[in-house]
């Protein structure tokens, strides 16, 4: 079977949904859903047992192979890992909105339909081996992102949120098409596995770096790193099932997924290490820090998710220091990474879930409002406690074990002597420290603001009671997986970790087995992250206990001095700053637009003459200068003077006229009669329509044009003037090429029958242009009729009047 | 069968003449334009067959040999062209039925139409520059008539500006062609082309590059030129605007993409760098635009802008994937403009205004127009696989392989603001609150989705099943890479 | 004969000149129009002597065609002048 | 045969050459519209027949082409020329531009002073 | 007010002939000297507004009963037949044929397609033409 | 010949654009026919201006003008009065229904709501 096709088996199973939403009513939509994630989650777990051996598999889809676009399922370690993530979390969640969700209010065949729908994008993502299908899951999951986030969209708020995630991740989606382009060029293959074969080649390729940047910038936009971040905690307006979903578990995490899919190519470049190990530190940082200032419990969660992709991030990135260096120490990062990041699944969707069901017991997610709750809802208490110790990096559950390993891969940074490493790796430990304390103090922050102290009485919108046992199972599920892990991570390593690992870094392991790291809970006195821990501990202790004093420091930030300002400034920008801009040059007026034309006509063509040296004046190829030609282009003139300087319209279509004969007069001087005659008759019925019109028409005025306007006019009319001019001697100078004229004369009268060359020429050599000419002057002469019988303004003016 | 070439010129020209016998049979007049365009399709995929089998097709009109004749040539790119024009034509046609009004059918609107696909396929098919600027003449005539038939206010005010423009640029295409003509003697393309090259293209015929690409620029509305086109767009009925923005400035995209593939292709640093950057200047110009306003109308139709900016920056690069880029992109963005006025023509219907801020919920009545204005919205953007995607993705690629690292990147954060755009509109209208609709019947609404439904499936398709196209377009873009292609077919003797 | 036909053409080129003042000059427009009617008339003139000076026949059209559509011309003007329209829907309203 | 055949042409075009320059004379002088008129139709028909006269004779003798557009063309003019004085003097006093003071008497008047009156009487009926 | 146009009017039955017949001939002189389809059509109209403007339009609708617009369509069919009857003999499109024919009243008389086309070209310039005019002047 | 003929187009040109850029529509409409004048003179030029008799066979002609250019321009005379003609109408309807010649007051005022 080609497995690929079940990467579309959620889409398939989405075209269902409407239809049993509507035929089903009794039974919530829930439940059919359900089944997609759980038999994939289930086929795939049958995978473990070959990519634990570092078995891969691959199945392809053809799309337009003609231009190497397929969709092409790899599955080896890492893809597998996440492929099980997004399942397995998939049917938790999905459980979870079954009893989240009501049925009779909701509109569950849209919900249903865009989670399947990012369900199959997600799958796409991480298993596409083929760069451009990766594109396109990747779009395919901004799209449903922003279709979860407006799901209630009558709110203002899930709009904005819902725009704004979409702008960010697909901006970042499209620089990293760009970025996929590049290496596309560099490899010449789209294929993720050809491109890590050929990536030693591509160093110090000019587009290496850009290629780099640009891919970051994908997964910094999608894994919500600063300063992108700020599109996550607004898409927090998404229903919650989708927050634990999309914005904790999977969705963000499709950064990560990039980033370490790609470090085989682009860990030889220095920009790479210190980018994904800066800026994931920094956002660690960030994020942390400012998840203390917000009240709102799912914002909370939100920047700590923003710091935790951060700290997997840089651990990616201190990873890719294997890449330049062969020392032991180092290799611990990419592991706790892959490690980390099944932890945070666990534990950040246990809380959003808990999250989810405080909101929906309690009717309020601001934490100002919320407390002691510990008593009435034992359960969600019971599961947010563990996730947030968890979180805080706390024994006996598995976020300590991933982040001793974290703070040990940052202290092995200082050892790293490249790329100038030595002068600054001393402030990784320190960073990360700080943003570990400040992860104590908001895990402490959420969980004991919410379930212990006082019950705020009268605070909360409904009465608060446990929730239903079917919306805790999820939570209980992951709270399980929580503690499970800390005392099994070995196992856990053997079967997801270490195959993922061993994909992401084939310089340094051959198959999983290579793997030689042992997890530990315990590493002995001597080792330095244990006083870091308890360094944490204790000052993070002391920080919570003093929080409401040092809290309101946060209100000193200045409110649009923020990257939140900065977005918002920007879409205001486009909304009213675009219409500014526009506004002052889209006048509404012919005459600026003409302006513009004509400016840029005389400007541009008279730059290039002369640029191009292609001004030539060549008096001898010019024919000798006839009396009559005199004569009849000074009655010309003053025709001319005259149309311009006529007062009255009846001497303006005089001069008009006079103007055409003497253009006629040329044509017989210059041997045309044909032309004469047509242009005499041409001019006579030209003037006659002038007259029939006119009766329609104003006196001619010239409506107070200022001396200046018309002075501007005079300058462009006369550059145009000066254009034709010139460009016209230009081209007469340069008669290249004999025109193909002698042919006519030669065939006219023994091929062609006829005498009058210039009307065989119209007739027969050049019929087809007068047929469409004719056709030309009927469409005028219908279109006339038209407009002059048809008049809807007038027929809506004489309704009104009755 | 050696005019098949012309049949998609000459089948809807035969049938707007015979339109004009029946000005009062409504019924018939929309038979026979359906009739005639339907002819015209068949007449045109079995010409795209046979490009396909056979190579460009070429004829010499009244037999005379090549460069004193005119001559009408149908490579693929042309064939391509014809075909996408009478398919969007046909569903114009069929949208106009319900939303164009008894009146305006009274006075050769079907005519009108028809007589303007004969001038668009005639401009995409012609071989002789003189012959192009008569096409151009008939599909302007034409479309002065479309857009002032009705008369009403606004229509009769931005028609003055529209022709105004049209027919300055008629003038200067009237000299440049003269210029042309000056230079090297003859008006067959292919015998331009091949004398050209045999003086190596001096600096005067690079002048005249110039002016050709001011002539077609403002039909095709690029940068400095198109500021007449919002307002003038705005102005007719929404399927003449759809016929409009689908067709009428591709025209002009098509007559720089070919006279700068197979004319000025000598001094292409200087030419084609120049085109480059008033097609990086045009994409922010129409950004600029799209974003601006909180008109329907105005936001898809500085969304042609961008587009035209996008067609020409890939067809500068001048290399096999920039151009095929060029090509998909083309086609695709004639398909979803038409599909994107019709559902924007549809949004206005059902709510009577097309000012954004005066609508809001329509999900919750019109659920499926909601959608399929979606899948259009994220078609425009490039969102794969639909089917602006793979001619971005291939614009993008020629242009790094050509050395133009900050347009292609500006190229991709274009579709952002594409993006920003049109979902803007999505978000202001299909969400938020219900706001209160005129009394509409659901027939006509029903009837309007149609050729709409049709239009976004056929440019879904066009994304999906690009592998079954990629032949076609390889022709097309190798016509446009190698001009001796072209050549070599016109002047076979 | 040639010389003599060139210094006809001469005077005739004069007196358009001439009336060439008159019509820029005016004063009434009926005075312009009965200029330029002389004009058209010796437009005639002036062509039927090119055609012998170019030895050539085939301006002798052109000729008539000058005399035919300054009648038209004259009669449309002198109409415009007289009512402001030319071309009545209906006479005798 | 032939020289007196060129005196006749010679004649022929001398005469409307002259009339021609009369023509124009009478133009520039002549005090007002209507005179101007008078010596525009006439003298110039004269002198534009004559000359054609004589360029007729020119094709048909020396160049055996037998013209029938130029005998047309004289025709016509002789047929057109006085209607489109007479047209332009009535547009003129239509117009009401004023004759010279010299105009001894302006017969007109009345009755298209009548007229107008007529004219503007049945005007609200037709509305 | 009245005017009196007689002298007009019985003028213009005269001149009309006059022009029309020139008209004409000039058409049909096109192809061997200066000439054709448009000028001949371009005159034939002068000539018709000539009518108008010594009659009125009803009047001349009256005596000359055609609906230009069919005019127009005739002439656009009978340009685009003699150009598309080359189809039917598989040669390029506007392939022209003339040949020379005794002809029992002509003698020797030289017979051209060309000579339809510029025939539809001539109907289609006065039908345009004549539309535009008796548009404008009907116009209310 | 052809320098005086240049030099004249360019002031027909010259006087066309003044005209179009000028408020009154009858003015812009005067401006796009010497415009057209231009065209078509600049078209006979380029063709070269030293032909010594018409493009008509005759007996003993032998240096014609240049027929082609003629032929476009016969193309181009006919296809600028259609636009003339429309043009005309179209103004005197937008006069109709404006009640103004003045092309400042016809801007496009709904384009920037």
């Amino acid at each position: 079977m080609e497995f690929v096709l079940l990467i579309f088996l959620p889409i398939v199973a989405a075209l269902f949904i409407p239809l049993l939403f509507k035929r089903m009513k009794r039974i919530h939509t829930g439940w059919f859903v359900l089944a997609v994630p759980l038999i994939l989650f289930l086929y795939y777990a049958t995978y473990i047992s070959s990519t634990m051996e570092g078995g891969h598999a691959v199945s392809e889809l053809r799309w337009i192979p003609s231009m190497g676009i397929s969709f092409v399922s790899y599955i080896d370690g890492l893809s597998l890992l996440f492929s099980l993530l997004i399942t397995g979390i998939g049917s938790l969640v999905v459980l979870y909105s079954i009893f989240y969700l009501d049925k009779n209010k909701e509109k569950l065949g849209n919900f249903y339909v865009y989670l399947l729908l990012f369900m199959s994008a997600m799958l796409g993502v991480v298993q596409s081996d083929n760069v451009i299908s990766l594109y396109l899951f990747w779009e395919l999951t901004s799209i449903s992102s922003f279709l979860l986030i407006g799901y209630w969209y009558t709110r203002d708020r899930s709009r904005f949120g819902a725009l704004k995630s979409m702008m960010i991740t697909v901006f970042g989606g499209l620089m990293m098409l760009g970025g996929f382009v590049l290496l596309g060029i560099m490899g010449d293959t789209y294929s993720i596995r050809e491109l890590i074969a050929a990536a030693p080649n591509f160093v110090g390729h000019d587009y290496f770096t850009l290629a780099l940047v640009l891919l970051l910038l994908g997964a910094f936009t999608k894994s919500a790193q600063f300063p992108f971040y700020i599109w996550l905690p607004d898409a927090m307006e998404a229903p919650t099932p989708v927050s634990a979903y999309l914005h904790s578990a999977t969705m963000v995490k499709a950064g990560l997924y990039l980033v370490a899919r790609f470090t085989p190519i682009f860990a030889f470049s220095e920009v790479w290490v210190w980018l994904v190990t800066g800026i994931g530190l920094l956002t660690l940082f960030w994020g942390s820090f400012f998840a203390v200032k917000q009240t709102d419990l799912k914002a909370i969660l939100a920047f700590s998710t923003v710091s935790q992709l951060g700290l997997i991030m840089s651990l990616l990135g201190a990873g890719a220091i294997t890449f330049h260096s062969d020392d032991a120490v180092f290799k611990f990062a990419m592991f706790a990474a892959i490690f980390h990041l099944i932890n945070h699944a666990t534990f950040k969707g246990s809380l959003f879930m808990i999250a989810g069901i405080v909101d929906h017991e309690t009717g309020t997610r601001d934490i100002r409002k919320l407390g002691g709750l510990m008593s009435i809802m034992p359960v969600s208490f019971t599961v947010a406690f563990i996730g947030s110790m968890s979180m805080a990096g706390l024994p006996p559950f598995n976020g300590f074990l991933s982040k001793e390993m974290f703070l040990q891969s940052m202290l092995a940074i200082r050892q790293f002597e490249l790329f100038q490493f030595d002068t600054w790796s001393i402030l990784f430990p320190v960073i990360a420290w700080i943003a570990s304390v400040f992860t104590f103090v908001y895990s402490f922050y959420f969980v004991f603001r919410t379930f212990a102290g006082k019950r705020k009485e009268g605070q909360l919108p409904q009465e608060p009671h446990e929730a239903p046992a079917g919306m805790l199972i999820s939570p209980v599920i992951l709270g399980i997986l929580v503690v499970g892990i800390f005392f099994i991570p070995n196992l856990v390593a053997k079967w997801l970790i270490k195959p993922a690992v061993a994909a992401i870094q084939p310089n340094l392991y051959q198959q999983p087995a290579d793997v030689d790291i042992h997890v530990a809970a315990w590493h002995g006195f001597d080792s330095v992250e244990l006083w870091l821990t308890v360094g944490v501990i204790l000052i993070g202790a002391l920080l919570y206990a003093s929080l409401t004093k040092w809290q309101k420091f946060y209100g000193l930030q200045p409110a649009n001095f923020s990257l939140n300002a900065l977005y918002d400034g920007m879409m205001n920008f486009s909304e009213k700053g675009m219409n500014r801009i526009s506004r002052f040059y889209m006048t509404g007026l012919i005459r600026t637009y003409m302006i513009y034309i004509f400016s840029f006509i005389s400007v541009a063509v008279l730059v290039i003459l002369f640029v191009q040296d292609a001004f030539v004046v060549d008096m001898d190829s010019f024919a000798h200068i006839g009396v009559y030609s005199i004569i009849n282009a000074v009655v010309l003139i003053l025709a001319v003077c005259f149309v311009l300087l006529s007062k009255t319209r009846l001497a303006a279509i005089i001069s008009l006229g006079a103007v055409g004969y003497s253009v006629a007069l040329f044509f017989v001087i210059f041997k045309a009669p044909d032309l004469a005659l047509t242009q005499l008759v041409i001019e006579t019925v030209s003037v006659a329509l002038f007259l029939l019109a006119f009766k329609y028409l104003p006196a001619l005025k010239d409506h107070g044009e200022s001396v200046k306007t018309k002075m501007t006019n005079g300058i462009v009319a006369l550059g145009v003037g000066i254009t034709v001019t010139l460009v016209a001697l230009s081209a007469h100078s340069q008669k290249l090429i004999p025109s193909i004229a002698q042919f006519y004369k030669d065939t006219v009268k023994t091929e062609a029958g006829g005498g009058n060359i210039v009307n065989v020429i119209l007739v027969d050599y050049r019929g087809f242009d007068t047929l469409f000419e004719i056709a030309v002057l009927s469409i005028a002469g219908i279109g006339v009729l038209g407009m002059i019988k048809l008049r809807l303004a007038r027929k809506e003016n004489s309704d009104e009047n009755k | 069968m050696i005019n098949l070439l012309l049949f998609p010129i000459i089948i809807p020209f035969l049938f707007a003449i015979v339109l004009l016998f029946f000005k009062e049979r409504i019924m018939l007049q929309r038979g026979l334009a359906v009739v005639g365009l339907l002819a015209a399709l068949a007449a045109s995929l079995f010409l795209v067959h046979t490009v396909k089998q056979d190579g460009v097709q070429t004829i010499t009109l009244g037999s005379w040999p090549a460069p004193f004749g005119i001559t009408m040539v149908s490579d693929m790119f042309s064939a391509l062209l014809v075909t996408t024009t009478i398919v969007i034509t046909l569903l114009v046609v069929i949208y106009s039925f319900t939303s164009i009004g008894e009146a305006r059918e009274h006075y050769f609107y079907y005519s009108a139409i028809l007589f303007m696909i004969t001038g668009v396929n005639g401009a995409f098919t012609t071989g002789d520059i003189f012959n192009m600027f008569v096409f151009f003449e008939v599909l302007l005539i034409a479309s002065y008539v479309l857009i002032v038939l009705g008369g009403e206010k606004r229509q009769l005010r931005e028609s003055i500006k529209y022709i105004l423009i049209n027919v300055v640029s008629s003038a200067l295409f009237v000299i440049t062609v003269a210029y042309l003509y000056s230079v090297v003697g003859t008006l067959n393309m292919a015998d331009i082309s091949v004398k050209i090259t045999q003086v190596g293209q001096p600096g005067i015929i690079t002048v005249i590059a110039v002016l050709m690409l001011i002539v077609f620029g403002i039909k095709g509305s690029i940068f400095p030129l198109y500021f007449w086109l919002p307002g003038s767009y705005a102005a007719p009925p929404i399927p003449v605007l759809a016929l409009f923005g689908a067709l009428l400035t591709k025209v002009g995209v098509y007559a720089i993409m070919r006279t700068y593939t197979l004319f000025f292709v000598h001094h292409t640093d200087f030419t084609h760098g120049l085109l480059m950057i008033l097609a990086i200047l045009t994409i922010i110009a129409g950004c600029i635009g799209a974003l601006a306003y909180f008109d329907l109308k105005q936001i898809v139709i500085y969304n042609i802008v961008i587009a035209v900016g996008v067609i020409l920056f890939g067809a500068a690069q001048m290399n096999e994937s920039g151009l095929s880029g060029a090509v998909f992109y083309l086609i695709h963005d004639m398909l979803i403009k038409g599909a994107l006025f019709f559902l924007i023509g549809i949004i206005i219907y059902v709510t009577g205004t097309s000012d954004l801020r005066k609508m809001g919920g329509l999900m919750k009545t019109h659920a499926s127009l909601g959608w399929f204005y979606l899948i259009a919205a994220f078609g425009l953007a490039g969102i794969p696989p639909l089917s602006g995607f793979i001619g971005k993705l291939l614009i993008v690629e020629g242009a790094f392989q050509a050395d133009h690292i900050w347009g292609s990147i500006i190229i991709l954060a274009s579709s952002l603001v594409v993006l920003l755009s049109v979902i803007r509109i999505f978000i202001y209208a299909f969400w938020g609150e219900p706001q209160a609709l005129p009394a509409t019947a659901s027939q006509p609404y029903k009837k309007m989705m149609v050729p709409t439904v049709l239009l976004i499936v056929l440019s879904v398709l066009y994304g999906i099943g690009t592998e079954w196209l990629v032949p076609y377009m390889t022709d097309a873009s190798n016509v446009l890479l190698q001009p001796s292609i072209y050549i070599d077919a016109v002047l076979k003797e | 004969m040639t010389i003599f036909i060139w210094i006809c053409m001469i005077i005739v080129g004069l007196s358009m000149a001439g009336l060439m003042y008159r019509v820029f000059k005016g004063p009434s427009v009926p005075d312009r129009l009965i200029a330029l009617d002389g004009i058209g008339v010796m437009l005639i003139s002036a062509i039927a002597l090119l055609s012998i000076l170019f030895d050539t026949r085939f301006y002798i059209d052109v000729i008539l065609l000058i005399a035919i559509i300054s009648f038209i011309g004259t009669v449309s003007f002198s109409k415009f002048i007289e009512r402001g329209e030319i071309i009545e829907r209906e006479r005798n309203r | 045969m032939s020289v007196i055949v060129n005196i006749l042409i010679v004649i022929t075009i001398a005469v409307g050459v002259l009339f021609t320059a009369v023509t124009t004379i009478g133009i520039l002088r002549f005090p007002d519209v209507y005179t101007r008129a008078h010596a525009a139709s006439k003298s110039a028909t004269l002198g534009v027949m004559s000359i054609l006269l004589g360029v007729f004779i020119h094709f048909w003798y020396n160049e055996g082409h037998f013209s029938i557009q130029l005998l047309l063309g004289i025709v016509f003019l002789f047929i057109t020329s006085p209607i489109g004085g007479h047209l332009m003097s009535r547009a003129a006093y239509m117009a009401g531009v004023k004759p010279t003071e010299l105009t001894v008497g302006d017969d007109l008047a009345e009755v298209v002073q009548k007229a107008k009156r007529e004219n503007s009487k049945l005007k609200p009926e037709d509305q | 007010m009245r005017t009196n146009d007689v002298i007009l009017q019985t003028t213009t039955k005269v001149v009309f002939f006059i022009i029309f017949l020139f008209a004409i001939h000039i058409f049909f002189a096109g192809h061997y000297t200066p000439g054709g389809g448009f000028v001949g059509g371009l005159l034939t109209t002068g000539a018709l507004v000539l009518l108008l403007l010594a009659f009125d339009l009803k009047t001349v609708q009256k005596a000359l009963p055609f609906n230009f617009v069919i005019v127009i369509g005739i002439g656009l069919l009978l340009a685009l037949g003699t150009a598309a009857g080359s189809i039917f003999f598989n040669v390029p499109f506007f392939t022209h044929a003339f040949d020379d024919f005794t002809l029992p009243l002509f003698g020797e008389t030289a017979l051209h397609t060309a000579m339809l086309f510029d025939a539809g070209v001539y109907l289609v310039v006065v039908g345009s033409a004549m539309t535009i005019i008796q548009s404008i002047g009907g116009d209310a | 010949m052809e320098l005086l003929m240049a030099i004249l187009i360019g002031i027909l040109f010259t006087a066309a654009v003044y005209l179009i850029l000028s408020r009154s529509l009858l003015k812009v409409i005067l401006g796009t026919g010497l415009l057209s004048h231009g065209a078509h003179l600049l078209i006979l030029t380029m063709g070269g201006l030293g032909g010594s008799s018409p493009p008509v066979l005759d007996k003993g002609a032998s240096n014609f003008a240049d027929p082609l250019p003629q032929a476009l321009i016969l193309t181009a005379i006919v296809i600028s009065f259609g636009v003339t003609a429309f043009m005309l109408v179209l103004a005197y309807r937008t006069y109709g229904e404006h009640k103004t010649d003045n092309m400042n007051l016809m801007r496009g005022n709904d384009e920037h709501d």
